[in-house]
């Protein structure tokens, strides 16, 4: 089980570091992964975009994605594109890892 | 029965407790400011993608090559416009990025997020120089622009 | 000739810049935003106002005595209620302090400041309740409110 | 000559701390004043009154009181209250020294 803490924006010019960061666990054979945005002042379309190909990588070696604490704004933005039917996203950081 | 307020302070006679019980109602009403929301999100994220459009695909990743951010603060409005020095490019043909067939495309959000984040959005003919109208409106809703895509 | 602009930025194309510049431009359109200056002079002076006299005139310096603050943020407008626990006053007896026989008085200023910078003000039959209104208007001048004495 | 700066609000919470400094520099023989804003943040009605009556006492001294560096906030409060026509207000502290 990985869970990774997004600290600031998650945006064009990060966002490639939370990329590698799960990646490198996935390799490594995790396959439950948890991305907590207690910390995160706002996400841009990129950083959604990253979020999406993880999910998909990680859906591909059998694992799962899951979100939590996205604040309003952060709500409406995954809201606004959609991605909140792609995504299971928890209130607490404790609810996304109950039963994973 | 007591009517609904949304922040009640019961202050002793001490007239140095003044200072700090009026920074605080005024941090508390800036927090509830609905021009702070539209700030917050939704131009911040507007600029972020205008912005990055014109690095990565106007200016193609060229360091010799720069970006122009005009920023104009009307009664009202906030305009932002970036101008990149590349070829452009025709917006309309877009596609929408919350269609079933797209939605696991890690691509293709940025203008329709700006499109709903902000109030207005527009290119010029070529396509290199996008504005950013945001409406500061006390009636505006705090989070979701005006234009849908 | 360019057209004028508030703010005018010429970034490289670099997309670790873009967090800062848009940090940079909202910043400043924070700083330009007329509710922020009504909050910061208008509400945060009358605020102040409406406070001491309740301490001093209201409650007579009386430490054992408290004052009651209601704050209620509606849309477009920001309402605070000040109640002291005093015999109250007629506010309409209070004389204009900018007549030139008062000029040179010490006292005196409060009641108008908080009829200049408040939108409304009114007090209670009593006198030992104030309730400031400030609208949040985009065309609100920044710094006067409407009511004048 | 005093050159006095407000740092922060001049309130009803701290009027006298403004008011005692200026009268120990008369009482000690001192005429001319300056009394500094850059570092003001807002000024309330109790405020604006020691002022006044601080110039009340130093003119009756034979001395003058000149404010200077009031940023468009304060200006305004001295506007409003037509006190702007009671004061020298320079918009440096340089420009109230000069000549003084
Ligand atoms: N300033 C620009 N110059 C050239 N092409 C652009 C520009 N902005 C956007 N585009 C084109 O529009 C497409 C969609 O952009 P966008 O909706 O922001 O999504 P994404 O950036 O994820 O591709 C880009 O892939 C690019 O081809
Ligand atoms: N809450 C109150 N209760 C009783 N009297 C008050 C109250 N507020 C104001 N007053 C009366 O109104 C007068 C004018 O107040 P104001 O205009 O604020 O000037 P200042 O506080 O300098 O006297 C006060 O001197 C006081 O007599």
């Amino acid at each position: 089980m990985t869970v990774v803490d997004v600290e600031g924006q998650l945006i064009v010019g990060n966002r490639q570091e939370l990329k590698q960061k799960v990646l490198e666990h996935l390799e490594a054979g995790d396959r439950k992964f948890v991305i907590d945005f207690s910390n995160t002042g706002y996400i841009d379309s990129s950083g959604l975009g990253v979020l999406v190909s993880l999910s998909k990588k990680i859906r591909e070696q059998g694992g799962e994605l899951r979100l939590s604490s996205l604040n309003e704004d952060l709500r409406t933005l995954f809201e606004l594109t959609k991605l909140d039917t792609l995504f299971r996203i928890a209130d607490t950081r404790d609810q996304a890892l109950e039963g994973f | 029965m007591e009517p609904d307020h949304d922040l009640v302070l019961e202050l002793p006679t001490d007239i140095r407790t003044i200072e700090h019980a009026v920074e605080y109602v005024v941090d508390r009403c800036r927090q509830c400011d609905s021009h702070a929301d539209r700030l917050r999100l939704n131009f911040r994220v507007g600029l972020t993608e205008a912005l990055s459009n014109a690095m990565l695909y106007g200016n193609g990743h060229d360091p010799s090559k720069r970006v122009r951010v005009e920023v104009t603060l009307g009664p009202g409005e906030i305009t932002a416009r970036v101008t990149d020095q590349g070829s452009g490019f025709n917006p309309h043909a877009v596609p929408d990025p919350t269609r079933p067939e797209n939605l696991l495309k890690a691509g293709g959000r940025g203008l329709f997020l700006m499109r709903q984040l902000l109030d207005e959005v527009w290119y010029n003919d070529q396509g290199n120089q996008v504005t950013l109208v945001l409406r500061l409106e006390p009636t505006s809703p705090p989070l979701s622009g005006g234009a849908r895509a």
